[in-house]
């Protein structure tokens, strides 16, 4: 079992999740970040005087996976992400000791 | 009733003189054999002030709901909203429909107590003593709306929207009618030996909104979380204040109709009932402010804004009876009573969101209850001048006022229960529990009050204040 | 024109009845030899009344922005109420420039159809019959105004602020001041053989912005996402249902400047106007949302403000012919036009945000249909009692009605649609798909309407409704 | 002053002829033996007239109260609506006991430089020549209120609030009253050889307080992190454009009271003032737009605001002196100048959050010194006609303004600055850096402006904008 | 040393916080995300036109634990936050390789 | 590859940004959440009656780094985020499977 975490451009998520569901993943949870990197935040002005916003508004995913659908997922995520242009955003895998379906009590990847 | 027949007193010098001056002109020019034809500007003012009055009356609707919304939570501000919005409209036609001939219309019943009439009498005149019958019935209902909207804070936040529309219309069709029959109508508490005196509706208005309101809060119960399992009050802030404080201002800019207003002409004394308004609502504000700083130890933004409409709630009442000093120590106990009313309501875990009951209810009693201290001038109600205690006028004014009160709070307790418990045994008055925690937003009127796109989550959908781009 | 004629006999009397007064008083006080020199009060009391009125029509501005800003999405807000003040504080400089003047100025073209001036004639003027020409520019200032604005939130969440802005030059520059040539300026349609009626500008101020409107939304095309693929609508909610209820009670209250202050004088027949106006209102309100309870399976708050609004759209042009029951019906009939109307330019994919061109466009053209129907008195235009078919009035004000909607719908759709369309081939009229995905506040203005510390993230940089300290 | 005996004798002319009228009548009908008890209808009229323009004015608190609100941010949103509301509470009552009677009460100090007096001299008359002393103190109050609450949208997110209240005590009782004393009530400025002009107070009203709040603003210091280490302004984006918008809209709505009125009486210019008021505001609000539109690269949505604002200030001294096209062209200057007024002001480093010291202190002094260029007409303060420059006027009038405003500027600068520094030695004028971080709505009142349910986190007690269920 | 993330339904919040604290467990961070699932969102309804809500609002919850904590927390989340309907959610159990108490530096155990 | 996952006052965010700057590492993703722990909410007072807010807001960092940064990435956190007060948080270190920046494909360490 693993956890997938995944900071994003906001306006990509609806194709990620698209591109999730056609490799069978059906279920994530989404929050919103606010993300700093190479990418600058915008240039912005207020009453005549201008101002940079340090942060980028990202999507952040999690994704809990069985380990065999670990690569498709990523790649699922990296091609319906991307952009080619700075601030795509990243990927992470973490593995997991275990998960549990509150509803059910199923354990690992049942749970999912 | 004494009122009418002053004006009608009025009205007759005024038509009188302009006869006297028709005669002498049409001397003067030919061209003006039918001058009588052109109503005397005196008539026309006192009909148009009247009406602009009631138009900043009506504009007081949007300071309830603004008041109302801000002391909510968010998840339910399109329904608060949208009972204000109702209760006015449906309102509105209830009294033209009904309300406005059983308060005023001619015909009898029951020896007076009660009246009944078919829509509004005689509205398309054109000639009138006084105020014409339109003028007088968009006047008259936009004091009905108030009334009726008044109750819709102290429901908030858990009552069905369904149950809510039904009670708004018989209130302002029956029940409002009725204490308008006996008191602005004419009816028994007008030609008591020692008549009543309300000028504007600290009682008739207020108080019946205030105590439908009570009856209201205590049929339901509070909401949940509202009060701990072991009793103790647990505050809901609402999720406005700008809301709240930008509707008390609208109300305290209504209130400049809803007193002056009811003057019921145009005359010298109209400034003056204004100059007395302005000057309680603030001493309320500042009282209230004070108190509640010294009680709770920071000041508190809606307790402000319930002191200042206290202090016009209370002087809505004694305006025409009382010198304008009295007047500030009138507003300024309106201040004083609503902090102390709400901890009071809070202790008998009556649950009132945004303080309705103390603010309408309490301080419109007693506010007509001061004129029997006060009252120095005849407001035409009165019927004579010095009736207050403080000038010699003895106690008689004070029972009759006593009297008025307490009638009027049975009346308004009892009737108003009553419809309320009969909604709650047929429709059902009260949400689930499900519905109340997920907000009567989403799931009376079918999406949020503060809406976002569906496709996708929260924060992408809508720019919240801060979350920029 | 009528109407005109009808006030210049009115202040004929008065002004005559007034020097004769002065007569007789030269000969009670040599202190008032120069008498005349003071105006008659009813003089002074008509253009303060219309100007009181124009005030309130003003007013109006902030209901509108912030109906269509509630109805629109947060990440807009800023521009959608930047677009409604500017438009109205270019359109009233438009409107003095030259569209006043256009409307009302002397020198005709192409007899009568059309007119030309500069500048607001006799604007520095103090004596007049009937209205002063700076009451009656103010008045109309404030009209055009309204029929600008309209517009803006038809075509909100997509328009660009610089090409939005030169369309509202425009249109209160020439498009709605050849409307008002053509009507209340005396031109052919008044002085046709059974000549039109629009009292307050259903057709002429509303329709004026609901056609328009029509026209932006269709150049423009309907916002990202408001259609599927597959062509069904799709809800996009707005951000702010009370935005839009106090909104729509500040329109309320406008319209209280709207049609009685159409009557252009002081008179008895304001108060019965405003009486009609109010009941027609309410009536929409109640009628629209049952219809859309009973459609959609709750009763939305929104279509329950546009019922209020369509109500009181729909009265504006019959309210000075019809009788008060009429009013509710015509009232009654606008709220339930609204709700099918929505959906029909939904089916159309006509992306209408606020329901402008339903609510303005549908339920006005509608209002002044029904005069043909309803009318009983003579409101001045029309010249006669019992034009209505109802009070055997015959076919005749059937078809002037008819010609007068369909004729301003063709002249103002082509006009307004080939404004759009140069504007659209020029500078362009809709935003990059990747600003509006952005929205318009920080692409169009520099930053969110909603703003933010800029060095935190949102969520850190301001206390977001319920994120506490 | 000379607007005094002015009035006086109108109303001579006008008293004397009812008098006549009722010799006449009299004989005409033995009913109206006590005729002289009606007064004149004109006199009503006045009065009233001044009373609905004071209802105006009072408006305005809720106009400055979101223009202030939008443009800070939303964890001091209960602060600065609590500083609006009590500042007009404790002014108006702070007026009301001395201010008023020191502003024109008759006992006069130092030969005049000051007088003194107690309540409100003459409150309870209910005849008098031209203005009952009840609606004078209605109107003035209303305009004592508007030059105290200025001051707190400079001073915002920093000032405790308990010291912000003790402050508007005292510039509503003492330094307020004091320059109307100087002025409209008839002072040295009024006695001048070339007496000074300044019709609805560019300079009394507005000026006060921008000069007090540029005082504020300079002993309180910027706001944490309004400008870099290195001494670059850093922008902190308002929390709500709405607000600022509606504000500005209900603002501008109120001017049509604060103008107009200020004439005070009901005649045949109120509409004139109305007309070049509403041009003004206008051509501000465009100029303003452009100018910053072409200096920034994007129409700034509150600039715009501000512009519409400056206009109105400018205008609001020469607006009973000047034709219509100087009007357009004196609040386009205003709107000019509000542009480069903001930068200069942040160049100084002295941070005003919402541009009161420009808008207020600058665009009302350029406006009360644009008389000596424009002034046409005798505004019952100049005397004569032609006083302007242009209109071969001569120097004479701008050497009185330019004292006028030179001697304001100090007096209201020292005067307001020894109030804050003996406020900042005494309790102190500022927050801690902790309470400001955290915001003054949790720390000075208690609990957050936007309030969410204690028991939960944030986001799950509220529904945010676009939240949801 | 592990960290215990549990996807619950936000009005369980208060129920699940009394169940930690009866394990021991005194601290715990919250957000709030929007969940994507089996459970489908609600069906709303605006002028007149239906639409679905894709997501449901969820309450993320993250536990610091030590390891012999680990089940019992884990038994105490899915316990209180159980309703038997669709949607009660997920928790996931990962490793940590250290943790640190800002305040004293602490590590470890200790730290929690 | 790990994540850093740190939980601190909000007011310390832009310091500990800079430190992170400071041993090289450029991005992060924030989200702010409410914190539960040994530091109680505040009281407030509305309307007359009191009342104690249960959480705290907090500001949650992610950081991904390659493994080589992770002490000075902590210690950085560790000195710029402490007040020596209760509530100044925790850190904790997770190990990853993979990193992957979205628009390049880079894996692993030059993902960062
Ligand atoms: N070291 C990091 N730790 C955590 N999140 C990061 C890190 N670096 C970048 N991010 C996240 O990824 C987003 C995009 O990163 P950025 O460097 O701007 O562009 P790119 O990923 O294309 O190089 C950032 O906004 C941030 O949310
Ligand atoms: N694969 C997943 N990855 C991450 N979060 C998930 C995943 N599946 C479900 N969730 C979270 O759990 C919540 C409930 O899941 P759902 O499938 O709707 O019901 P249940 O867990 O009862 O089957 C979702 O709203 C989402 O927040
Ligand atoms: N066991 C835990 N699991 C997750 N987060 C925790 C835990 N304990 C504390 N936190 C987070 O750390 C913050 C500070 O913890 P607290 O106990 O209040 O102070 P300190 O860390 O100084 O002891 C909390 O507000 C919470 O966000």
């Amino acid at each position: 079992m693993k956890l997938i975490i995944a900071f994003i451009k906001p306006f990509k998520l609806q194709e990620v999740g698209d591109a999730l569901k056609a490799v069978g993943v059906s279920g994530m949870s989404v929050s919103d970040i606010s993300g700093f990197g190479r990418q600058a935040g915008q240039k912005e002005v207020y009453r005549g005087a201008e101002y940079e916003v340090d942060f980028v508004p990202k999507v952040r995913l999690e994704v809990l996976v069985p380990d065999d659908l670990v690569s498709p997922v990523v790649e699922a995520i990296e091609e319906s992400a991307r952009t080619g242009e700075i601030g795509d955003g990243k990927i992470a895998v973490v593995s997991l000791d275990n998960v549990v379906r509150i509803r059910t009590g199923e354990r690992g990847a049942d749970a999912v | 009733m004494r009122r009418l027949l002053l004006k009608k007193a009025r009205r007759k010098l005024i038509t009188g003189s302009v006869l006297a001056m028709v005669m002498l002109t049409v001397l003067a020019s030919p061209a003006l054999a039918q001058e009588e034809l052109a109503p005397a500007t005196q008539f026309i003012l006192d009909n148009l002030w009247v009406f602009i009055a009631g138009v900043l009356v009506f504009f007081m609707q949007a300071g309830f709901a603004l008041v109302e919304a801000g002391l909510t939570r968010s998840k339910n501000v399109a329904n608060i909203m949208m009972k204000n919005l109702m209760d006015m409209a449906a309102g509105v036609l209830a009294f033209a429909l009904v309300g406005f001939a059983i308060g005023f219309g001619g015909n009898e019943l029951l020896g007076g107590w009660f009246g009944f009439g078919w829509f509004i009498p005689g509205i398309e005149d054109t000639v009138a003593e006084g105020l014409l019958p339109s003028t007088f019935f968009f006047f008259q209902a936009a004091f009905a709306a108030t009334a009726a909207t008044i109750v819709s804070g102290a429901m908030a936040e858990r009552t069905k929207f369904k149950s809510y529309f039904i009670y708004s219309f018989f209130i302002t069709a029956l029940i409002y009618p009725v204490v308008l029959r006996w008191t602005w109508g004419g009816g028994w508490l007008a030609q008591l030996e020692v008549p009543f005196s309300d000028f504007a509706g600290s009682t008739i208005v207020h108080a019946t909104g205030g105590w439908a309101a009570l009856m209201g809060a205590i049929i339901l119960g509070p909401r949940l979380g509202r009060f701990t399992k072991d009793g103790r009050p647990r505050a809901i802030p609402g999720h406005s204040m700008p809301f709240v404080v930008i509707g008390a201002l609208i109300l305290f800019v209504g209130w400049f109709g809803f007193n002056p207003g009811s003057e019921l002409i145009a005359d010298e004394f109209v400034m003056q009932i204004a100059t007395k308004t302005l000057l309680a609502g603030c001493a309320g504000a500042v009282v209230a402010m004070l108190t509640n700083w010294s009680r709770a130890g920071k000041p508190d933004v809606s307790m402000a804004a319930n002191g200042l409409l206290a202090g016009l709630v209370a002087v809505t009442a004694p305006v025409g009876a009382v010198e304008t000093w009295a007047a500030v120590v009138i507003g300024a106990t309106g201040g004083l009573i609503v902090i102390f009313s709400v901890a009071f309501f809070d202790k008998l875990k009556i649950d009132d969101p945004v303080g309705a009951i103390s603010v309408h209810g309490v301080a419109g009693t007693f506010g007509t209850l001061s004129i029997s201290l006060f009252a120095r001038y005849d407001d035409a109600f009165l019927g004579r001048e010095n009736a207050g205690l403080f000038y010699g006028g003895g106690l008689g004014q004070l029972w009759t006022q006593l009297m008025f009160v307490v009638v009027h709070f049975l009346f308004v307790t009892i009737t108003a229960g009553a419809l309320f418990l009969a909604i709650k045994a047929t429709l059902g008055l009260r949400v689930s529990e499900a519905e109340e925690r997920a907000g009567l937003d989403v799931e009376e009127h079918g999406s949020p009050g503060y809406g976002h796109d569906p496709g996708l989550p929260t924060s992408l959908s809508t720019t919240v204040p801060g979350s920029g781009a």
